[in-house]
């Protein structure tokens, strides 16, 4: 089946459809119509896609943590802490290493050795083993949205697992989880697997039942230029949208300069809905999730705080409906469900204490939003073009030109050519440009902007401008300046 | 100075690219010959690119929390591959959560590891411990 | 000695001075001339004065907690471990309460109980008991500036000693640190104390040592309108100058709204400049310090932390030349000096995160600055004119007649007939303007803006309103809207 | 019902006024005759109110930290002054720091008070005790 950029016909979705859910035994219990009328009892304010559609519609921003351990009891005990010491207004379950290999015999081994420790020896929840019934008792005894976050290139099964489970959402996207996540996986094969996720979402659209979806905004975590993030998010979001996805969440994974954040996520708020127009697509509901900073963070719990409220901050500004929270524990391991619980409380008060307030409009907001949407159009332009028209064809060269490329991935489908550094505002800016087709005045002014820092600092521009700033924000600042300045 | 090889890598499922990243460039820097496996190696991987570049040293990084599994047996692996006392380092963050780091650090010895970094470790502090362990300088 | 704003002459000032040296033996103790040659020595980075003129030029927000213990040794032993483990740019010396009241003899016994008990029994560093020797002791162990903080209607004697003591900065006025403070202290009293106090200063620049002075800007730390806490931050700058100072920080305390936060500092900043310079005062140094939420704070530390951080955010982006920092203990009682430090890390990491970031100039700044100007413009035209030009008694006037008047005070002086409520966007306003000189247009916007988040909330302006918002940021809100909103 | 009467005041040298006039607005309106002597009140003070006024309850807030030793004596000299077991009640920030809740309670009980409130304890609270103990409703 050649790859491109269309709605799987019923006949291609259920073929495919038949080898998917033959990969795991409980791949089995899947059983469409059941599963819609499963959905059909899911009430409103448990249904993700319709509460993020609410937010937005009252103007909020609600938050939502990460957590995820290897049995269902814990894991039902560690979501309910969440929700009722934390505050979240939505639940996560975040699935383990080896489910997002489909690995699954040695999540089956996870799991018995978990029960023997009495603790879990798994980085996250193995949906796929657990399967239908594992899911829905976690959905039925928690009393918040559920949604899978993962990492997962290929999640066919995962997400047939989970929505027929009652979670009605699922992070993730042909290249979100792809370059970020994965050494060897074909760009075309994971977008692929992607449109079936997409497809099966779809599907569930026609019957009736609305599910949500979100492509993985920060990527790498690591000084991805908004541009590129964003114009990532644009095509998972198209490709969604046309495998019939309508309730789309588009990220963006927090810099650290205020005005920056919140240009980028009204930047592609507003560009996800220009293109999903242009391109004919109808009644979509697209909201923002904003991650806090997904860099390297400081050990100390106050200062990780500080950069957990910081973030918080610039969601609310930003007016993002959703923000992901990190917790005090990020440098160092997997959080106690107390710190946990801590991070989402720091930042539910700041987002309280800001319901409402927005960055004011002003022109170093707006000339940030033209910067990073004429950034985004002329990679997004060149993808079109090199696709001759198909998104999908166009997404894979792209990668294979480095018109697309995502610092620091550990891809090796991804060039690898850009290099990004902060100007001297804090902006995350193109250092070194690969071959991202960026037009001459963006060329100067991202060159520009690092000249500045490079005067101040008085040095040149250059790698080492990259790494220091890797490590600033771990250290206690945002701009890696040379020691004692 | 004579040019030291070091095997680098990210073991097990483990995606984390960019400390990987960094350390290379660093430790090429510093005039290591480094040998960068990248991430979501297998310890067989580690120690195949070590015979075939003759390398002095194993750096294994493991940031996503299975690196206690993931690093089982990898001691006797060497051994068994004629690698007899070959350096063997291991850093990121190795276990998973918040443990106390004598304890984590004493079984990491215990699986075989020379040296045993806690999170946040700086690229100077290995410099420094290679130089050191490799009779540099 | 008739109250007027004019600097006193020597002769006033050093009869008086005989007395107030005689409070206390450690008074005598004092010499002036060995104590210029003493404050000559400081070196630059300990004197209060120029490392806050530094911060300004370099355009800094540099952070400084509250801290005091009964005992020499101790207190020297806490603000070490504020600057080492916190990482802080200035030290403080909180005064305890018995000292605020003059009751040196009171203090003498909370000192012995402190020896016996091995722990402070005192809430603060009993500065006068302790005399020069200990001052000097407390600031030759550290390496920042020392400033006395704390609340004291007659600090006369006290800033004879902190000043001698090598500590460069003193915090209060005749205003703030008596309406907020005292019951039945008369205005025309405090005063003429902190004009005293401020001659004092006024003789060391004249013997070429600045040393800095500091209003407290928030008052009684409970919902006060900007505009009246403003007015009064200018009438303690101009009296100071008039004496002689020539080194003032002038204050305030985080409302909670960003924007208002923003323009509140700038319209602090601009207009005292503007003030002291039609009044003719040259060679001013004016820095500001923004006071992160000083009205309840919540139990729970991570929430704590959350108000701490968006403090930290605001004073940052405003500009702020200095930061006073709260702790994640506020509510419940005087921190640990683990905590104090926890809350200078946060507060640090936000301040580096954001270096050089400004909340950049719009339409909606603009405004709330011109309301904030335009009101305490009101407010300070009547005062002149109660005063006949004078300021002393105009001051004096303006609180007998309501003109000034401080929400929530404890003085009897205090009209007490202003209740401030917040608007639906978060902002402070008048709620019940008693008798504040507001121009029709200004009180009409008031109440326009409290009209709106009546009409939100579906209830009447009112008192409730007040009383929800006094307990709204404990609760984890910043507006106090009715239950289940 | 009968009104009852209430004495209160915040103790000692502390001036912490906004709680007072919560609790004067709030009791108030909740059905009691509050007799307020604000800030900076010596026991003797609170005392001599409820005297004068033949309170039912003296309600006596401490939050600046010296409220152990402010309070102190306090049942005796209302012993002394004729108030036999009158309602005394304490609360705000009573003691200096964060300390165990439970052992604060204790020792402010030891020394005669009938009710003993932590930090952030609401006026609800404080009006169903009243209406218990003064046996209302
Ligand atoms: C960025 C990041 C990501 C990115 C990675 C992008 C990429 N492909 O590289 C993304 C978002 C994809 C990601 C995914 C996940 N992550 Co992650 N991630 C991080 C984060 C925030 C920063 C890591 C980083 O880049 N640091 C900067 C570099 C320069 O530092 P470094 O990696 O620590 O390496 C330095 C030193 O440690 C040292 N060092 C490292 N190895 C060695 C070896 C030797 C011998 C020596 C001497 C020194 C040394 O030198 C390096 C250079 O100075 C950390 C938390 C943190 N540190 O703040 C979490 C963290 C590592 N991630 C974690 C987890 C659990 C995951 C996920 C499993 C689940 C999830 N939460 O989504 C997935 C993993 C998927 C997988 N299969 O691996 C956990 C690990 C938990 C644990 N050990 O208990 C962490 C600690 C976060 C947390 N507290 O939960 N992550
Ligand atoms: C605002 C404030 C101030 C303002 C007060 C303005 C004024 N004149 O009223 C200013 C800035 C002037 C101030 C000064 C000081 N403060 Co102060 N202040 C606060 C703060 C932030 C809020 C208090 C408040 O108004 N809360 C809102 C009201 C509605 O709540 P409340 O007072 O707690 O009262 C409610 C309940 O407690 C309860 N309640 C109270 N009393 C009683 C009694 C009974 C019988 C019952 C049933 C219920 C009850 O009902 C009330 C209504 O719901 C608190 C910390 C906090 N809570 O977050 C510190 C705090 C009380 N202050 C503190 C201190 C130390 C001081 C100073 C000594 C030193 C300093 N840091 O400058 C000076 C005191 C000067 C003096 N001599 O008293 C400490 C006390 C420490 C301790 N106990 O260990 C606190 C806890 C801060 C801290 N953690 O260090 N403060």
């Amino acid at each position: 089946m050649e790859l491109k950029n269309k709605r799987w016909t019923d006949e291609e979705f259920f073929k495919v459809r038949e080898e998917v859910l033959s990969q795991w035994p409980t791949g089995k219990e899947v059983d469409l119509q059941e599963a819609v009328d499963y959905l059909k009892k899911v009430p409103e304010e448990k249904n993700f896609a319709i509460k993020l559609k609410k937010a937005k519609e009252e103007k909020r921003t609600l938050a939502q943590p990460r957590a995820g351990v290897a049995l269902i009891d814990d894991h039902i005990e560690l979501l309910n802490y969440l929700d009722k010491e934390g505050g979240a207004d939505f639940l996560p379950s975040t699935i383990d290493s080896y489910t997002r290999q489909n690995r699954y015999e040695e999540c089956e081994v996870g799991i018995d050795e978990s029960i023997k420790a009495g603790r879990s020896m798994l980085n996250g929840f193995p949906a796929v083993n657990h399967g239908i019934k594992g899911c829905r008792k976690v959905y039925e005894s928690v009393n918040l949205p559920v949604q899978a976050r993962h990492g997962t290139p290929d999640s066919r099964l995962l997400a047939e697992i989970i929505h027929a489970g009652g979670w009605t959402s699922n992070e993730g996207g042909g290249i979100s989880y792809n370059v970020p996540y994965a050494k060897a996986v074909p760009i075309e094969k994971s977008i692929r697997d992607w449109q079936y996720c997409d497809r099966l979402v779809g599907f569930y659209e026609e019957q009736g039942i609305t599910l949500n979806r979100e492509p993985f905004g920060p990527l790498t975590g690591t000084l991805v230029p908004p541009s590129m993030s964003n114009a990532v998010g644009i095509i998972e979001a198209l490709l969604a949208a046309e495998q019939g996805v309508k309730n789309i969440t588009v990220g963006y994974g927090q810099c650290g300069n205020l005005v920056q954040d919140v240009a980028a996520v009204r930047a592609l708020e507003e560009q996800t809905e220009e293109y999903l127009a242009e391109y004919g697509y109808k009644d979509m509901v697209i909201t923002t999730v904003f991650h806090q900073w997904m860099g390297g963070f400081p050990e100390d719990e106050a200062r990780a705080f500080g950069v957990i409220s910081l973030g918080s901050t610039a969601a609310a500004l930003s007016g993002a409906t959703k923000v992901i929270v990190k917790t005090p524990h990020e440098a160092v391991g997997i959080p106690t469900k107390e710190a946990n619980a801590a991070g989402i409380r720091a930042t539910k008060m700041i987002l309280n204490m800001l319901e409402g307030q927005r960055l004011p409009d002003s022109k170093a907001l707006q000339a940030e939003i033209e910067i990073i949407k004429a950034e985004t159009k002329c990679i997004l332009d060149k993808v079109f073009e090199l696709g001759n028209g198909d998104l999908a064809v166009g997404t894979v060269k792209a990668f294979e030109q480095g018109v697309l490329d995502i610092p620091f991935a550990p891809s090796k489908y991804n060039a690898g050519k850009i290099l990004p550094a902060r100007d001297n505002e804090g902006c995350v800016r193109y250092l070194m440009t690969g071959n991202i087709p960026l037009s001459k005045d963006l060329l100067d002014f991202n060159r520009a902007r690092l000249e500045e820092r490079a005067k101040f600092e008085g040095r040149e521009v250059g790698f080492q401008m990259t790494v220091d700033d890797i490590f600033a924000v771990g250290k206690g600042k945002l701009i890696g300046r040379p020691e004692g300045m | 100075m004579e040019k030291k090889t070091l095997v680098l890598g990210v073991i097990g499922s483990d995606v984390h690219a960019v400390g990987n990243k960094i350390l290379d460039y660093s430790l090429t820097n510093a005039g290591f010959n480094v040998v960068n496996i990248g991430v979501l190696s297998p310890q067989e991987d580690f120690i195949n690119a070590a015979i075939e570049t003759n390398a002095d040293a194993i750096l294994v990084s493991s940031l996503y929390g299975h690196g206690e599994i993931d690093c089982r047996g990898m001691r006797e692996k060497c051994d068994e591959a004629g690698l007899k006392d070959i350096l063997l380092y291991v850093g990121g963050n190795i276990v998973v959560g918040k443990q106390d780091w004598e304890e984590v650090e004493a079984r990491f010895k215990a699986m075989g590891f020379d040296r045993v970094y806690p999170p946040g470790t700086s690229v100077d502090t290995a410099i420094r411990d290679l130089k050191e362990d490799l009779g540099l300088e």
